[in-house]
């Protein structure tokens, strides 16, 4: 998950990173009380890059200019992103920009410092210009040195650049990060050296050992990219089929078949693998109870495929939980003065077709027991996948 | 490599949920489940297994161990792969989901410098059918046979291998080098073992979209694997930047990748292409594939 | 360094090691703002141990008792020691107790941990049942297991007592200790873990990069023993001599010469020896003149030897610094008003006299300068120590 | 070990205050310095030696190095250990002073790993007199011979050094193992590669108070030594838990050295007694001592 700007640079401050004087403002008016001497910047803290060339970014000489511009940043979408929040911060002179960052390298399973002497909003020149140094071993500051060195610098900013970058990897191994990046690194005039902007990308599987950055991410918005998906996910929005599976690849699978087959998902559900520690061994009977019941909620959906591959739960208390669900669903029982003969049709017509693939022992029991619901326990994956893109087509000339 | 029944095998976090489960089936399957390991838990049995509070308290009474599967939760896992590096057992099984990536870093860099093999971690291990199980695959997919089948994910696994299972094609192994981002053994060295592995005809690689894995491996199979290799890749139509569940299915398009296409289905597809593997569009297609590739009659042809 | 048991609790509560509530008392009428409820342990903050058995520890039931108590405690030497401050601190029953370290053991150049089940005040029985495991490689909670279990712990105490060593492991890695001690660690009747006292020893040579145990050691008694001697150390309270060498292994090997011919050494300073990265190529000569000045104001020196083997900087510039000294020193040239007879006599008095040894280059111009002084230069350190203790049993004989 | 004039040497730290004094008189002596590193520094030349911003910048234009001394500030001695060790260079010696403990320990561990010979810290490292100084000995004490000497301390050993030269006794080699409490190469290390060592007839050990560094040597003296060893220890007077200017040389009463008396000078010189080991109770003795040992005339027999 990403952090914006101005916490990257709470970080950053922590760890001895130069930033410069800044404030949060969650209101325009709250630049009545800014403490920074002006000329100021005043910065759209959203999660996606590029705000600068779009007008994200603006400098101001004095209070009445800072809150109008804080006004239109803050109406001001950036790819379809709106700021909650912006950073005013002191201007700077840099004399150069360089990129630098910390990131992990999943392919040789080892962290990697980057870093350009061309760094800015010009992406593509510092991607030409970029060097690169494996920490292969325990990290020690040579590495940062090798880096510097690469980068092409020379005398004192040979010590001051990979101080720097020495600090971002003991951020990025204290904190579990899965990135660091500062873009740009100003360089002044006397060789100072500032960073102006930065990003932190935090590993979700660590995150619980971190309190602190818990907190921070508490203050975040949750539907940023990156975050575990843990309901339903939208696929396309003209699509009729839901697709809940158990496992990444088999959903993944799954729903490439749907859409070769020429079906359009709506949206889909990992339910879980089978890897979680803590799991008991009825815990796919739980999450699939809980993950229909998102699905019905999910009003696009008109059918809803189930493709489950169970190793543990024998396929037939697999259909117990959807023939229970069904059941409770449709016959739930109420009192009298919540059926509305609305509330009724709404429903009914509500509920998706089901198509049930199942998989794992006890198939036949299941079979009979969907039977007792009208629903049929298909075998193969192919026939699952044919059927519910018919079923979806069937939908659509019937709506 | 050291995977036959007779081979000692331990299971760490035995006491936790998972590996409370997953213990006696191992044993039932036919693996020589000597010990396992819970601190706070020496003393017990449980199914018949002796469990200790440290690995090194098992050794002198069971003997070197060939293998530990590890079920402990994510933030002790790290550790309890080094006690089982220390005790001198050189092949881990990381069932695990939820390893802190940096944690894999360490235990890599010592399993390196060991020359230990890690296999995940979020990996249901490793099924050599009708021999033995080291992780939680399924017994009921598998059955004997020449086809090696590697993979990142669990269910899917266990799909394939009904598939092939279905068709009449046993598998000489199962096994899943886990769903991270960082993950130990990878498709390389594992292509390499079966490509050696007398019993094993065809390989079956079932990849997935995010980092290189599949990349790397096409490049592996044309300079230096030669064994027939089926492919398939799943996440053509996968969200960009959505998390599906593996930590490692993820299509990144941040500038620390360097911008390149790496890790969508299109790549690791075409580097398939390019290398002349045959690639299943659709998870049931793999059967026909291998029949093809062993010369076999297919169903379609 | 040794740290006062507060401070080592202060580190320990950031650390998550579980300690009582506690107060620090810098006066008697503190306790009268006392937030801990009643009854409360007063504990003697010195660094010396065995404060228990000399009445240093004392559990009071209210206000009126405390302030007595402290009043004893404050006025109460331990082994010659006064303490500055108190520590209050909750009362608990511990069902047993443990006592638990983590020390860098010099031998084989790795920490280790200690631990046994019988901790507290009876040190003996500590020792006899200790456990010890070396953390060969890098650290990982097994290490700690493995002490637990050789401590003979079962169950849940395994895990308790190892996260306690985990806690104190990670502590002495990030502040650079030489010793953390918990001793007793409480373990209360439901299996409760309690740090109740402690002990931390941080290495001089790393505190400068620790900023806050800087500030902790800063408010220390800088006369505690381990302190860095940078100033004469005092030996003998009747000896006469004063010893000036450059080098710690020479200092002792002079000192040893001079007390088995016979001298008492008053005070000794070792001015350095030569492997310190910032030292200029002149850096003997400042040092000596500080040192000079040093050794003159002790009053019991009545001869002092130097004995500096210098291989950069020439034995004649080292006999400059010694006769501009003296010269100095002497003739000081002084307003009318400051010259009072009795300070020209106590001045003169007090002047040692000087043994001089000197060995690198140019020898002879020196032995040449110390000779318009006065001061023969001694050739031998045979020969400077059998004339240094001659000289001071003649003072003694004088006196 | 290559301490010959023809093996290659690095200098870190080379624009440091010390490192800028001593690099040209290890020159001077006959060292064969072929490069400095100072970060930053990279370019320029000093008394003609080329400096580098990094070791591995050096080696292609100097070739593969020997050994490496260093005299870098004391936080960031680790740091360049582990640059040279990197790189490849298996023969370190560090001169700093007031290099933290632990920081020593995570440089062992890795040279450990790595088959390097680390001498120091707190050291004037080593001088082959009439051939090569790795360090900062002062040349003028010591002359060619057959006396192996091995110390702790840096005036003291050159004082050493200097009552054997005056006696007619000349030098196969000084060497200081380092004042701290934690050093690389041992006293055992260096008396085996004296016994092996052809031009050694007799090796002086100057010991003092703190450790168990001189009770080790006398133990590996008795059971593997052929060669007749000398010692000296210093100290005797030393007050309790002070710290002498060596963090090294401190006896400490702390719990933590489990109560033993190890440390002491009485401990040492007793165990150098034990294995019949001549102790010279004076630094001025020694030469007598070494002419008995080689049955040479002495001064005063």
């Amino acid at each position: 998950m990403d952090l914006l700007e101005y916490q990257a640079k709470e970080l950053f401050r922590e760890m001895g990173i130069p930033v410069l004087p800044s404030q949060r403002i969650d209101r325009p008016k709250d630049l009545k009380g800014l403490t920074i001497p002006y000329p100021v910047v005043l910065k759209s803290q959203v999660y996606i890059g590029g705000r600068g060339r779009v007008g994200g970014v603006r400098f101001v000489e004095n209070t009445i200019d800072a809150v109008a511009a804080a006004q239109t940043i803050f109406n001001l979408s950036i790819m379809g992103e709106y700021p909650k929040v912006l950073l005013a911060e002191a201007k700077y002179n840099a004399d150069r920009e360089f990129y630098l960052a910390v990131v992990l390298n999943r392919s040789i399973c080892r962290p990697v410092l980057l870093g350009s002497q061309h760094g800015g909003i010009d992406v593509q020149t510092a991607l030409e210009q970029m060097q690169h140094v494996v920490v292969d071993q325990d990290f020690s500051p040579f590495y940062a040195r090798r880096l510097a060195l690469k980068m092409g610098l020379q005398g004192s900013l040979i010590e001051s650049v990979s101080t720097i970058l020495e600090k971002m990897y003991q951020l990025f191994v204290q904190k579990d990060l899965d990135l660091v990046e500062i873009n740009p690194l100003g360089i002044s005039a006397s060789g100072e050296v500032m960073a102006l902007d930065g990003k932190i990308t935090v590993n979700d599987d660590a995150l619980a050992r971190h309190p602190t950055l818990t907190a921070l991410v508490a203050r975040s918005d949750p539907g940023q990219p990156g975050h575990l998906a843990d309901a339903p996910v939208a696929i396309e929005s003209d699509g009729q089929i839901g697709i809940l599976c158990n496992g990444a690849g088999l959903t993944m699978a799954t729903m490439d078949a749907i859409a070769q087959a020429g079906g359009k998902p709506a949206v889909f559900l990992n339910i879980g693998g089978e890897m979680q520690w803590d799991a008991s061994p009825t815990a796919l009977r739980d999450r699939l109870e809980h993950g229909l019941e998102q699905m019905i909620q999910t009003k696009q959906v008109r059918v809803l495929l189930i493709n489950l591959v169970s190793g543990l739960v024998p396929c037939d208390e697999i259909a117990a939980v959807i023939t229970a669900y069904l059941t409770n669903r449709i016959r739930k029982p109420r009192s009298i003065n919540e059926i509305s003969p609305e509330s009724l049709i709404a429903h009914t017509l509500r509920f998706p077709q089901l198509v049930v693939r199942l998989v794992g022992r006890d198939r036949e029991a299941a079979r009979s027991r969907l039977e007792t619901v009208q629903v049929p326990l298909i075998d193969s994956l192919e026939d699952a996948v044919t059927q519910t893109v018919m079923l979806a087509r069937a939908t659509v000339r019937n709506s | 490599m050291n995977f036959t029944p007779d081979s000692k095998v331990l299971i760490q976090g035995v006491a936790e949920p998972l590996g409370a489960t997953y213990a006696p089936l191992m044993q039932a399957y036919g693996t020589n489940v000597v010990a396992g390991v819970s601190p706070g838990h020496g003393g017990k049995t449980q199914h018949g297994i002796p469990i200790f509070d440290l690995i090194e308290q098992a050794l002198p009474v069971v003997g070197a161990v060939d293998t530990t599967v590890i079920f402990v939760p994510p933030y002790a896992a790290l550790d309890a792969a080094l006690e089982a590096i220390a005790a001198g057992i050189r092949q881990i099984v990381l069932v695990t989901e939820g390893i802190p990536p940096l944690d894999m870093v360490s235990l890599l860099r010592k399993a390196e410098a060991t020359e230990t093999l890690v296999v995940g971690p979020n990996s249901p291990g490793i099924i050599v059918p009708g021999q033995v199980l080291l992780g939680i695959h399924p017994e009921e997919f598998y059955t004997p046979g020449a086809v090696g089948l590697i993979s990142r994910s669990g269910t899917l696994t266990y799909e394939i291998a009904l598939e092939l299972t279905q068709a009449g094609l046993g598998q000489s192994i199962g096994v899943c080098i886990g769903g991270d981002a960082i993950v130990g053994s990878s498709f390389p060295q594992w292509l390499q073992i079966l490509d050696e592995d007398e019993n094993t005809e065809v390989i079956v690689l079932v990849g997935e979209i995010g980092g290189d894995s599949e990349e790397a491996a096409a490049h592996y199979i044309a300079e230096a694997i030669d064994k027939p290799v089926i492919a398939y890749v799943a996440g053509r139509t996968a969200p960009k930047g959505r998390r599906m569940g593996h930590a490692g299915a993820i299509i990144n398009s941040q500038i620390a990748e360097l911008g390149s296409e790496v890790g969508t289905a299109d790549s690791k597809i075409n580097a398939f292409r390019r290398a002349k593997i045959p690639v299943a569009d659709r998870p049931w297609q793999i059967p026909d594939l291998v029949k093809k590739a062993l010369k076999l009659p297919t169903r379609k042809g």
